[in-house]
């Protein structure tokens, strides 16, 4: 199947400290990637890169078979490259059903106009429903978001995502934060998402990696040290070094 | 050329004048993110109190100096303890009503126990008069006011780079709640440094008060150029706040030599494009 | 609602005849703000006639309502004036220490029949905007044009303006450049600062620069004026000998305490200063100075109050207090009496004051505090502004 | 302590009837307190008008500070260019239907709002307030320097509106422009409801609590915001237009920092983020200056001064946003 999201030869130098070095990914229709790394790996350049909050020095950035190197965040977005935060950005004077009619309003290009209102109308309000059930929060649809639990909060930020229907679907921790109690509807949610639709995790907690991804990359001090299938990533001599190494150095240091 | 020798002077002396005043309010703004508008009030209250202390007294210059700033400090110490810790971290329109509101006060207070006359501070003869440079002649009250200026730049970044408080300031400033945590005392370094910042506006207030007279409307008439300032400084950075004043200085002052009647589009002007350029201020810190 | 409307109209004429023997006078000034201290010289100058001529005229009781515009603000101004005139029943409006607060009112006047008494504000062209205009002060052509013969005759050649760029500083600096010239001198430059100027060194380095033997300034009366005359000194001007003239704004008595010895010697012309000798003017003082609580914050807006005063009881004599806004204007064209400041007359044709403008010198008194010294009279001066606008 | 939050009127989404007897409602407080008005003071119109003007003033400022969370105090550039429009229109062009001069103002409004915002909106916090501040100062230069089309310090004078429709004059007694503004005042209103409520309404709030996450919807903020400001500037010169028809004399005041310094407390006074507060911060704002300085013209600052301390101490929220919290806390016990 062809790519629909490409990075190629991605560099990235702060004052002549390189953060991303040389990173490559491709991702087909309907890939589960995760992208693990240890803290100060490179994570974040990488996915600010990505979004277009920073210009790469060198490589370039696909979408869809288009270029999107050179445009920013907003018009990356509008071409199908979406994002959800490690701690939710939501706004809190609104309700959820607002969230999700709004970002409905902004794929469907109505986010601009001055008159008229999405009760209105009845394509947005079945969407917004739609997704809001799909979600299991459908009962909350009108409290507002500073009312609502943490665990429906990560659950809105996914709805929000969808309901901007993206190509490339990135992930950042989507389960960062949420009592126990509530990962399984997180779980859940993540298996429901879209088929044809191709999502980037990026995530600490491997018990979810395993469960989710299909693929996983490992980047180390900025560069990509493993791509392969969930199985072979705890057998290669490098990540263990680098990644689950350190990680059980910290253990035992904790 | 002799003229460019005499302009800069001007604007040097200008500009220093501004740093002596704004500083104090650099320091509010900057370490305790509060939106000061209430600084010029505090200038203000030190130049009647010195002018009250110099005139009706009969005090010298120097005491009256000194007899301003402490007084200026007490009378701040009940505003800062019931109004100021109110809005300390409060959003920037909070700030702004409040602050707006303790100036007003002041205003009217002030018109009522002195009047709505201009007030003076006598200077000591040794300050009086202009001073020869040789290619010009200069008031020697301005070159005081650049002595003070330099000294104030330098007392400050001795006690925030230098001093244990600083080092307990900057922390509290950086995350309060990990200084806390680590037993530095926010409220009172605080304090402290509100204490600091009006006494500092107090001494700027009549060190300045030559060219910006001590009247009740002061606290507002300068409102405006403080706040220009510390904005296009970098809040919280002194040499920033420094710079600022010099450039702005430079531009107001040469502006108005060359063509005083667009004096003001010039100083906006480069006000908006400085800010544009530099969001953070010429040395403001990156958060 | 018509029904509504036609019974406000019918409460409002009922209270008009009700009140016809209190007669009320509106006026507005700036009694808080930055220029509170010349509305307070306002209230200062009405107290004082009223304190001397009684509030009686008649059987008619004069009453003052006061309404407070603290900085120009002409939409303020014409909002209180309607009040005054719609809501309080005032005959006469008065006060305006601001051009446009004063030119905000005048569209009022004919439909409200109400004369309006301008007690300070000093643009020329006031007066032409309606026939029931009188004014009682000055305007800045009249005390500025004088300057520049007294500049003449002092053998000044070369003269530099500096004003504050804005209506009044403008109308200074063309008073001053126009009877300048007339006679013969050469004015080298004319800078115009805007108001909000802190530091004037370098307008002193352009005068400087200029070669220019006297300085003409203009500036509001107030605490930019302080910064002006100390920069003036402080920049070597006042001993390279370059005579600094100016109207009478800048030495208002009430600033003269803070101006103190650095004002020393400098030249205005004006039609008032609180030292005038004369019985008429002693009695004035008296009376203001207690009116105003401080004596030395008594200044020149208060006799433009006090003579607009003495303008409305006539014209209240004449109309016997009936409300006949042009009966009681042509009761005063040609109006001539002994003001505080000298001899004034009410020119029939402008509606504005006839009268002597002095040139002075600030001096220091026996008791140590400075004052405007008349020292040469320039007698009958009308208002050479409103021909130069025709 | 989460200060002088926005009150969201539509926090609760309701269905549309509802809305709309909500709509109704407010229209009809606001009918009621304008007959109110006059009932009480019909001989003082005319500061009726003017609240009414600065009213569209605050309304506008409401729209960027409290649905956009931007902070300015520059915001009376907007109300004097529409204003100066109106007046330069009538002054100089003979553009006298009162009408027409509305449309003027708006456009003159909307043009500075243009302007401006293309300047402040490339800051943040402190440095957008003195970009603010700068833009004000520099309308105001413009005026004054511009003294043959604007009558500099003198002000603007020799506007003359003709009759509203042909029919009503404009008197002594300010009726016809009470009326012609509060009629100004509802439409404005009544079209403002709609827009905060709209998609692009619902946008800009979401701008205003968090610019990132509006962003990473792929809406452009700059965009929007500009967008706003130019629809918040017809709204101000709108309000301009009519103290410009109401009182026939523009002066530079209404381009001054003080006129938006006193906008932004009105507003922060009657809460931001909701129509209702912008109304209520300047009619109490307005009602009680005129009161105290009627009272004690020498000493009210200081009594103005001691109520803003008061309404940050004790209505953090501003009037309308603290009396909705206390109604709301009350109806849930």
């Amino acid at each position: 199947m062809s790519a629909v999201f490409q990075v190629q030869n991605l560099k990235k130098s702060f004052g002549g400290l390189a953060v991303t070095q040389d990173v490559s990914i491709s991702m087909a229709p309907g890939d589960r990637v995760a992208l693990i790394g240890s803290n100060g790996a490179g994570k974040t350049t990488f996915v600010n890169l990505v979004t277009g909050h920073l210009q790469p020095d060198s490589g370039k950035v696909t979408l869809g078979g288009g270029d999107v190197t050179s445009l920013g965040p907003t018009k990356r977005v509008q071409q199908g490259l979406v994002r959800s935060f490690q701690v939710t950005r939501l706004f809190a004077d609104m309700t959820p059903q607002e969230h999700v009619a709004l970002a409905v309003l902004q794929r469907t290009g109505r986010a601009r106009r001055i008159l008229g209102n999405f009760h209105a109308m009845p394509d947005v309000m079945a969407e917004v429903g739609e997704l809001l059930h799909t979600l299991g929060i459908d009962h909350i649809a009108t409290r507002k978001v500073s009312e609502i639990a943490y665990g429906q909060q990560r659950l809105l930020e996914i709805a929000l995502a969808l309901a901007l229907k993206p190509k490339v679907l990135l992930l950042d921790e989507p389960a960062a934060g949420v009592p126990q109690s509530d990962t399984p509807r997180i779980e859940a949610a993540l298996a429901g998402l879209p088929a044809d639709l191709a999502v980037l995790m990026i995530e600490h907690d491997m018990d979810l990696v395993f469960r989710f991804a299909k693929r996983v990359v490992v980047l180390a001090a900025g560069a990509i040290i493993f791509d392969g299938s969930p199985q072979d990533v705890t057998k290669d001599a490098r990540v263990r070094e680098a990644y689950l190494g350190n990680y059980a150095n910290d253990r035992s240091a904790a | 050329m002799q003229t460019v020798f005499s302009v800069g002077t001007d604007a040097l002396a200008y500009g220093m004048v501004l740093f002596v005043i704004s500083i104090g309010l650099s320091v509010t703004m900057g370490l305790m993110r509060v939106v000061n508008l209430a600084h010029g009030a505090f200038a203000m209250i030190g130049g009647y109190i010195a002018s009250y202390a110099a005139q009706t007294l009969g005090f010298g210059y120097a005491a009256a100096i000194l007899i301003a700033v402490v007084g200026t400090i007490i009378i701040a110490i009940p505003v800062e303890r019931f109004l100021y810790r109110r809005i300390y971290g409060a959003p920037e329109l909070t700030q702004v009503l409040m602050t707006i509101g303790i100036t007003f006060c002041v205003i009217g207070i002030a018109n009522y126990v002195f009047g709505p006359t201009l007030k003076t501070i006598p200077l000591p003869d040794t300050l009086r008069g202009p001073v020869d440079l040789g290619f010009r002649s200069i008031a020697a009250h301005k070159l005081f006011a650049i002595a003070c200026g330099v000294v104030v730049a330098g007392g400050l970044w001795f006690l925030i780079e230098k001093t244990p408080f600083g080092v307990k300031l900057r922390a509290s400033v950086d995350n309060a709640a990990m200084a806390a945590s680590l037993g530095v005392r926010t409220k009172i370094v605080y304090a402290v440094s509100f204490a600091v910042a009006v006494g500092l506006a107090a001494f700027g207030g009549i060190v300045g008060a030559e060219l910006l007279p001590i009247e009740p409307y002061y606290a507002l008439r300068y409102m405006v150029t403080f706040l220009v300032v510390v904005s296009v400084g970098g809040a919280g950075s002194i040499p920033g706040a420094l710079l600022a004043c010099l450039v702005l200085g430079g531009i107001d002052t040469t502006g108005r030599y060359l063509l005083p009647e667009y004096g003001e589009f010039f100083f906006y002007l480069a006000v908006i494009a400085i800010v544009c350029t530099f969001p953070r201020g010429l040395l403001g810190r990156k958060k | 609602m018509k029904k509504l409307l036609l019974g406000a109209v019918a409460a409002l004429a009922l209270c008009g005849s009700a009140y016809a023997d209190t007669i009320k006078i509106g006026v507005v000034g700036p009694f808080s703000g930055p220029f509170a201290i010349q509305g307070k010289n306002f209230k200062a100058g009405i107290d004082a006639y009223m304190a001397l001529n009684g509030s009686k005229i008649g059987d008619d009781d004069i009453e003052i309502v006061y309404r407070d515009v603290p900085q120009a603000d002409p939409a303020q101004s014409k909002a209180l004036a309607q009040e005054l005139v719609v809501k309080e029943g005032v005959q006469y409006l008065a006060g305006f220490y601001f051009t446009p607060d004063a030119m905000a009112v005048t569209p009022l006047l004919k439909q409200a029949n109400v004369p309006l008494v301008v007690m300070n504000a000093a643009t020329s062209a006031i007066v032409t905007k309606s026939p029931l205009i009188v004014r009682t002060s000055f305007t800045t052509w009249q005390t500025s044009a004088p300057m520049a013969k007294v500049a003449k005759e002092r053998g000044v050649k070369k003269v530099i303006t500096v004003v504050s760029d804005y209506g009044p500083g403008v109308d200074a600096e063309n008073a001053f450049k126009t009877t300048f010239t007339a006679e013969g001198g050469e004015v080298v430059d004319s800078i115009r600062m805007p108001l909000s100027t802190n530091d004037f060194s370098p307008i002193m380095q352009r005068v400087k620069d200029s070669g220019a033997d006297a300085l003409f300034a203009f500036l509001p009366s107030g605490p930019t004026t302080l910064g002006f005359v100390k920069a003036y000194n402080d920049n070597g001007l006042k001993s390279a000998g370059v005579q600094f003239l100016a109207p009478g704004d800048l030495t208002q008595e009430s600033d003269l305490p803070a101006l103190g010895a650095s004002a020393e010697g400098l030249l205005t012309t004006f039609h008032y200063a609180v030292s005038h000798d004369s019985a008429e003017n002693k009695k004035f003082v008296e009376a203001a100075q207690k009116a105003i609580g401080t004596p030395a914050e008594l200044s020149f807006p208060s006799v433009g109050a006090y003579d607009g005063m003495h303008v409305i009881y006539k014209m209240i004599e004449a109309t016997g207090g009936k409300q006949d806004a042009q009966k009681a204007v042509d009761a005063v064209k040609g109006l001539a009496w002994e003001s505080p400041r000298g001899p004034v007359s009410i020119d029939p044709e402008s509606r504005h004051m006839t009268q002597n403008i002095y040139l002075r010198e600030v001096a220091k008194a026996d008791d140590g505090t400075y004052y405007n010294k008349e020292i040469v009279t320039f007698e009958k001066q009308g208002d050479p502004g409103l021909a130069a606008a025709k | 302590m989460a200060a002088l939050e926005t009150t969201s009127p539509t926090a609760k989404a309701t269905s549309s009837p509802n809305r709309l007897l909500r709509d109704l409602a407010g229209l009809a407080v606001i009918l009621i307190v304008a007959a109110i008005g006059f009932l009480l003071f019909p001989n003082n119109l005319a500061l009726l008008t003017r609240i009414t003007a600065i009213a569209l003033l605050v309304l506008s400022l409401d729209l960027v500070t409290g649905y956009c969370g931007i902070a300015t105090l520059g915001h009376a550039a907007l109300f004097g260019a529409g204003a100066y429009a109106a007046g330069i229109a009538a002054a100089h062009f003979d553009i006298n239907d009162p009408i027409a001069m509305v449309a003027i103002g708006a456009l003159g409004g909307a043009v500075a709002g243009l302007v401006s915002g293309a300047v402040i909106l490339r800051g943040h916090g402190l440095a957008q307030l003195v970009l603010s501040i700068a833009v004000v100062h520099l309308f105001h230069e413009i005026a004054n320097k511009a003294s043959e089309w604007t009558g500099g310090s003198d002000g603007l004078s020799g506007i003359s509106p003709d009759p509203v429709f042909g029919v009503f004059e404009f008197d002594l007694w300010g009726h016809t422009a009470y009326g012609f503004g509060i009629a100004l005042l509802v439409i404005v209103f009544m079209l403002l409801r709609i827009l905060v409520r709209s998609p692009f309404g619902m946008l800009c709030r979401g701008i205003k609590e968090d610019p990132i996450r509006v962003s990473a919807m792929g809406a452009s903020v700059q965009g929007t915001l500009l967008r706003m400001y130019v629809i918040s500037g017809a709204v101000a010169g709108i309000g301009g237009a009519l103290n410009a028809i109401s009182t026939q004399v523009v002066g530079l005041d209404s381009l001054s920092f003080t006129t938006s310094a006193e906008s932004l407390v009105m507003l922060v006074l009657g809460g931001t983020g909701s129509l209702f507060g912008a109304l209520i911060g300047t009619v109490s704002f307005m009602v009680f200056k005129d009161f105290v300085s009627a009272v004690n013209p020498f000493h009210w600052l200081t009594i103005v001064g001691a109520l803003l301390i008061a309404v940050v101490l004790f209505a953090p929220k501003g009037l309308y946003g603290t009396a909705a919290q206390l109604l709301n806390r009350s109806r849930r016990q």
